[in-house]
């Protein structure tokens, strides 16, 4: 029988579809979030952990961006 | 191959189309001399083009210059004229303001006309020099980052006027160098020199036959803006004879003597040269030339 | 040497005086600064328009070769970005501006590379070739020092075959302050001199004195370049013909003009390949029925000017001749007076004073002098002076007001204008086939009928 | 970035959490769009009765469509559709498409039969009579220009710029909730019409805590030029005048001729019905037009109402005084993000506030440096990189202008800096996400082609991927799929 499963597909380009693995390999978000890995730049992923990852994301953001000017006293 | 057209076509939406009409208003050309109503026929058709160019965009410019017998003088516009305009109909204001200046001046200009002893031909090339000084000023005030395109419509049933031949070439080639488009509407006479400048800065040759189609023949031809052109089908550009006629017979001719200082023709080798009276050295064998690849160095 | 000091006039900045420019920028009356700043930049159109001095006899024909050092010192970013890269943009304005300003001219361009020079293009007369030679230089290895006897060597063995009655130039150059020759170099500077080759050099460091021997030999122009603006300048200076040597003889050219003749037959004309391209690779011609048929041996070209590659003929168009003519017949410099001097037009129209070309209304701040023909006895103001006098080459109060217009061209141009302009008429009588027989509109009823 | 095989389809996203749905921005119409979506033919009709509507209307149709009426406007009969087809050149077909049906989607011209049974296009009477009336004269003057004496003291055009501006600051003050409060130079509150107006174009929202605020759109609202949120002002204005009982068509004729005055020139508003008068005092509210008195038979329009249509002519105008009338450009964009605005007007700052951290602010001048988390706070408001952008570039200073010029850069902004932002907003979104269900181990493969068939028809399918027979369906789309499979399942045994 046609197996079926709900979720959120999400689109990113491969670097940081890499980056989501790693996530999940790790445990880092407390648990395996991955339901199916369709392509190089599709996931499809348990739908209640959205706003932990795009927090987790935006944290990885931040922590890659550098300050473009320092802020003088 | 899309986006590219987009952009064009949304970026010609922002460009200033400037149309600088040059109406031959000279009473002794013969198509006005048939029968002077020709002439008024003319004046109303060229003001509903000059108003229906002003419709197309609301940045669109014109000027009107008559070419007539004594003079040449802008009809559209005048600065320091203040025609004092109240709305009439239901014509747009900007266009009764056109309509206005152009037969009022234009009446003030026929009427002090001096007497016509002689017939005499109409100074066009002096015209088109005076509307490209104008069209020169507006492109040089146009704000940054607009683009202004501009052409000149000649209307004329009188012959060229041969005498201004070096003035119609410099003219030409002035256009030419800035971009600017010569389009002609000859009504009566077939204009060769004109002919040639339609050709050089690929601009349109028209020759109306019968005069009361003139508006129509007017907006199918000259009023789609040279950007757009080629995206209308227009009536094909005749072949051009561009051959030049010998000084001494003053026949075209294919193959001709050039004399090296004032680039005069000639048909057949002179040891002087009539123009600069300077003394050709007598042919000799002439060096031959170093010899190329597959070229025959045949030289006469 | 020490004969040269002489005839050295003031030409090192640092002998002229102590220029002091903070006095140029005076505030005028009303403490405006525009107005004076107007005054300096009109000064410095009206001083650029005036050097044009009347030439009467020029070297139509001419033949120019362009040395270019491409030695290590070309690699040297005083001129942005390099002096190389510098000069190739500039290269490309001049080459449009010389074919525009003489079309039956050719140009060469050969490079100094490495003690050796190498022609990089032949003589031709289009400018496509240049171009892409040119393209192709920019990412040329700048090495080791340029050998100035090479290159004039290799232009001397090609332009010694030009016909005498073209004129011969060469323009150099020069980024490096040492050429290193195999030989004596005066030896070929004497050759040049016999063979009338004018040689102008543009040194973009310093003045070199071999450099300047050599343009004084060959009646050719020294300059040393500042900066890139004053480069443009020395570049675009080279493009009108220099006066004809007394000495360079002139003769009878023997030219063809295309004529489409096969169209008369109404049929399309028959499908052929144009000679130009038959041996590029990358541009190979396709078939096609229009292009320029050489009178003389009917092979096709689509571009011209151009030499017939079979027959030898140089084939050109009518429009190249007349383009040239305004180098024969300038137009006069207009008087310069005061802005007051403009009648003021009607009152019905504001009397307001107007430039007569472009209807401009002139205003005493920013026009402060305006311009007056001495013939037509009309007022530019100075954008129209500067654009009949480079652009335009014709006056236009001369060229609309009836009476004046053959005055203009009868009085500098003696018979040779008058001969010219009545044979334009008769060329007109040629494409014209009826001939209208015109009366006279003398009854006052009929110019009644003209008012609206 | 996906594979050659599989695609995604179906690109709108309904899903539960806020993240996941994309903010619904403020859409700005050109007139065009708001011709056809909000009038139907008889209104079309209605409208074209007023030559200043047709003029207007004439002017934003594409170019070739205006060669083809210009073309048929003085030819009486029906003109064969092979003819008009004829006209165009072969390239542009598509273009020219374009432009058939614009003209027919706005009714400028139907379609008719003529006598030899061959389809024809015919210019709608009314249109072609109004342009007619406007290119060559005849019938009767529009409404406002009944003769006038001389106005005892004349406005000059700089005074008209002056007041229209303070005028309309006045309004963007209020939704900035800056103008009334501290009593500011233009401290008049605008009147309940425009707060109506502004409520119903949801730029602000009324809630009992804090009163009307601002929305999101009202930010994206506040980066348009001046020409841009008059145009959507006014089109707002329109839509809440059917209530009040003014007739659309007479408004819109009016404001459109409004917009083809000539400035500087003084008109009568004798003969204007009282509806006329009431929408005359709103626009004299808003600053599209100038009146002395309220009771006064004169009024002059200003720069406001004459960008209303040439929108292009805003930037083309050659007058210099254009520039003034927008507040020359007072922003200086530095390579090290550092912004200086030398403005002293409490909208400037607030605006430059919502994308720049501000540092300094001393009497004239508002110093500001653009940082990844102020901008990325704008973006998060709904703003985009390329309003940012553009609104920089709009009110750039004119000494970046000169400079930039050197380098022929598209902007005259540091190209640095623009691309910086457009990174910050790339980085925001790296993600889409798309709620769905995921179907797989198919049995056999046109199980799934079929069932994929089938939710592409449907245009739920989101992904698939046939070598791994694996495909989404939006959540919404579900239930359809699963019915079908199941109708599909049985059948097919």
């Amino acid at each position: 029988m046609v197996n079926v499963m709900k979720g959120v597909l999400v689109e990113c380009d491969p670097a940081m579809k890499q980056f989501l693995l790693h996530l999940d390999e790790k445990l880092a978000l407390g648990r395996k979030f991955i339901i199916q890995d369709l392509d190089e730049s599709h996931l499809f992923i348990s739908t209640d952990i959205v706003e932990v990852l795009q927090a987790r994301v935006d944290e990885l953001m931040d922590r890659i961006s550098f300050p473009l000017h320092e802020k003088d006293p | 191959m899309e986006i590219p057209d987009v952009a064009a076509s949304k970026e010609a939406e922002a460009s200033i189309d400037l149309l600088a009409i040059v109406l031959d208003t000279n009473p002794s050309q013969q198509i006005v001399r048939q029968n002077p109503q020709n002439l008024t026929q003319i004046l109303e058709a060229v003001i509903a083009f000059g108003n229906a160019h002003l419709m197309q965009k609301a940045q669109n410019k014109l000027a009107v210059l008559s070419c007539s017998h004594y003079t040449t003088e802008f009809l559209f516009p005048l600065p320091g004229r203040h025609v004092e305009l109240r709305q009439i109909d239901g014509q747009y204001e900007a266009f009764s303001l056109v309509e206005k200046t152009v037969k009022q001046q234009l009446g003030s200009i026929l009427m002090n006309a001096p007497r016509l002893s002689a017939p005499c031909e109409s100074l066009l090339a002096g015209s088109m020099s005076m509307a490209l000084c104008y069209i020169s000023r507006l492109q040089r005030n146009v704000p940054a980052g607009v683009k202004m395109h501009s052409r000149i419509l000649v209307l004329t049933g009188s012959n060229e006027c041969a005498s201004q031949y070096m003035t119609y070439m410099n003219v030409f080639f002035t256009a030419q160098k800035l971009g600017i488009v010569v389009d002609t509407c000859a009504l009566d006479k077939t204009l060769s020199l004109l002919q040639q400048g339609c050709d050089i800065t690929n601009g349109q040759f028209l020759k109306v036959n019968q005069l009361d189609g003139l508006l129509q023949y007017l907006l199918w031809v000259f009023l789609p803006s040279p950007q757009m052109r080629h995206k209308l089908v227009l009536p094909p550009t005749p072949k051009v004879d561009y051959r030049a006629s010998c000084f001494c017979h003053r026949e075209l001719i294919d193959i001709g003597y050039v004399c090296s200082v004032c680039l005069s023709v000639f048909c057949k080798y002179s040891p002087i040269c009539t123009t600069c009276h300077t003394i050709f050295k007598t042919p000799g064998p002439l060096p031959v030339k170093p010899k190329k690849k597959k070229k025959t160095d045949k030289q006469i | 040497m020490a004969d040269d000091e002489q005839d050295d006039q003031k030409e090192y900045r640092w002998e002229t005086g102590y220029e002091k420019t903070w006095e140029a920028i005076k505030e005028d009356d009303d403490g405006l600064l525009d107005g004076a700043i107007a005054e300096i930049i009109q000064k410095a159109k009206r001083k650029r328009q005036a050097d044009k001095t009347k030439q009467n006899r020029l070297g139509m024909m001419r033949h120019m070769f362009i040395v270019l050092d491409c030695s290590e010192s070309m690699s040297v970013p005083d001129l942005k970005p390099t002096r190389l890269l510098c000069t190739l943009k500039l290269l490309e304005i001049f080459i449009e501006e010389f074919f525009d300003q003489n079309p039956i001219s050719q140009l060469g361009i050969i490079a100094l590379k490495a003690k050796r020079a190498e022609k990089i293009t032949e003589l031709t007369g289009t400018s496509r070739v240049h171009l892409k030679a040119l393209a192709g230089l920019a990412n040329v290895s700048l090495t080791s020092e340029p050998s100035l006897q090479n290159g004039l060597d290799l232009a001397l063995k090609t332009l010694k075959v030009v016909p005498s009655h073209a004129s011969r130039e060469i323009v150099i150059i020069m980024g490096s302050l040492t050429t290193c020759d195999p030989v004596d170099i005066n030896l070929t500077i004497d050759e040049l001199k016999r063979e009338r080759i004018r040689c102008s050099v543009i040194s973009l460091s310093a003045e070199i004195h071999i450099c300047r021997y050599l343009t004084q030999q060959t009646m050719g122009t020294f300059g040393a370049v500042l900066d890139d603006a004053h480069y443009r300048d020395q570049l675009l200076s080279q493009v009108d013909p220099p006066p004809a040597a007394k000495t360079q003889d002139n003769s009878l050219i023997r030219m063809g003009f295309p004529h489409s003749k096969n169209e008369v037959e109404g049929k399309d004309a028959p499908l052929s390949m144009c000679m130009c391209h038959i041996e590029n690779i990358d541009e190979p011609s396709e078939l096609s029925t229009t292009g320029h048929h050489c009178p003389q041996c009917n092979s096709k070209y689509c571009e011209l000017p151009v030499e017939c590659q079979c027959c030898g003929l140089t084939l050109v168009s009518a429009p190249h001749l007349a383009r040239s003519y305004h180098h024969l017949f300038p137009v006069p410099n207009f008087e310069e007076m005061p802005y007051e001097s403009v009648p003021p037009a009607a009152p019905d129209c504001g009397s307001l004073r107007k430039c007569y070309g472009c209807i401009k209304v002139l205003s005493p701040v920013t026009d402060k002098s305006v311009f007056k023909c001495g013939y037509c006895k009309q007022f530019f103001c100075i954008d129209c002076d500067i654009f009949v006098h480079e652009t335009l080459h014709a006056c236009v109060g001369c060229n609309t007001i009836p009476g004046v217009a053959g005055l203009v061209y009868q009085k500098q141009g003696g018979k040779a204008a008058s001969k010219a302009a009545g044979n334009m008429q008769q060329q007109q009588q040629q494409h014209q086939q009826q001939q209208a027989q015109m009366q006279l509109p003398s009854t006052s009823k009929q110019r009644s009928q003209f008012n609206m | 970035m996906a594979d050659t095989k599989s695609g995604r389809f179906a690109s709108s996203s309904a899903a539960i959490s806020p993240l996941v749905q994309s903010p619904e921005n403020l859409e700005c119409k050109n007139f065009q769009e708001y011709l056809r979506t909000r009038q139907t033919p008889e209104t079309l009709e209605k409208l074209y009765n007023y030559p200043p509507i047709c003029l207007a209307v004439y002017r934003e149709l594409p170019e070739i469509a205006r060669q083809f009426v210009i073309r048929i406007l003085f030819v009486d009969q029906p003109v064969p559709q092979a003819v008009v087809t004829s006209w165009g050149a072969q390239r542009v077909a598509k273009e020219q498409m374009e432009a058939t049906s614009c003209l027919t989607a706005l009714c400028v011209w139907r379609v008719t039969a003529i006598p030899g049974g061959l389809a024809a296009w015919e210019l709608s009477p009314t249109f072609k009579k109004s342009v007619r009336q406007v290119l060559l004269g005849g019938g009767k003057p529009w409404a406002m220009t009944n003769t006038l004496d001389k106005d005892s003291k004349p406005r000059d055009i700089t005074f008209l710029d002056s007041y229209a501006m303070s005028r309309w600051r006045c309004v963007l003050h209020y939704m900035v909730g800056t103008g009334g409060r501290n009593g500011g130079t233009d401290a008049e509150a605008i009147s309940p019409d425009a707060v109506r107006i502004l409520l119903h174009a949801n730029l602000m929202k009324r809630d009992e805590r804090d009163g009307i605020t601002i929305t999101r759109q009202g930010f994206q609202f506040l980066l348009l030029d001046t020409r841009a949120q008059v145009w959507h002002f006014m089109l707002q204005y329109l839509e809440t005048c059917e209530e009040r009982g003014i007739s659309l068509p007479e408004c819109l004729s009016m404001l459109f001729q409004l917009s083809f005055s000539t400035l500087g020139r003084d008109y009568s508003s004798e003969g204007m019905n009282s509806q006329m008068l009431t929408f005359l005092q709103h626009l004299r509210e808003f600053g599209l037009v100038f009146q002395r008195k309220r009771k006064e038979g004169r009024f002059y329009p200003t720069r406001l109402a004459l960008n209303v249509t040439n929108k292009d002519a805003a930037q083309a105008s050659t007058t210099a005084d254009e520039e003034r009338m927008q507040e020359r450009g007072y922003i200086v964009v530095e390579t090290n993000y550092r912004v200086y605005a030398y403005t002293d007007s409490q909208l400037q700052v607030a605006v430059l506030g919502l994308f720049t951290e501000l540092l300094y602010r001393f009497p004239n001048l508002v110093v500001g440096v653009l940082t990844r988390d102020s901008v990325r706070q704008a973006l998060r408001g709904g703003i985009t990189a390329e309003q940012i952008v553009s609104y920089l570039e709009q009110y750039a200073h004119p000494n970046m202008k000169l400079v930039e010029s050197a380098i022929q850069s598209k902007s005259c902004l540091p190209p640095t800096v623009v691309d910086q932002i457009k990174l910050w907003e790339l980085e925001r979104n790296r993600f889409t996400y798309t709620e769905g269900v995921v179907y797989n181990q198919f049995l056999s493969q046109n199980d799934f082609v079929t069932l994929r068939d089938y939710a592409q028809s449907i245009n739920m399918l989101v992904w698939q991927n046939e070598r791994t027979r694996t495909m989404v369906v939006q959540k919404n789309g579900h239930d359809d799929v699963k019915r079908y499979w199941k109708k599909y399942s049985k059948s097919g045994g």
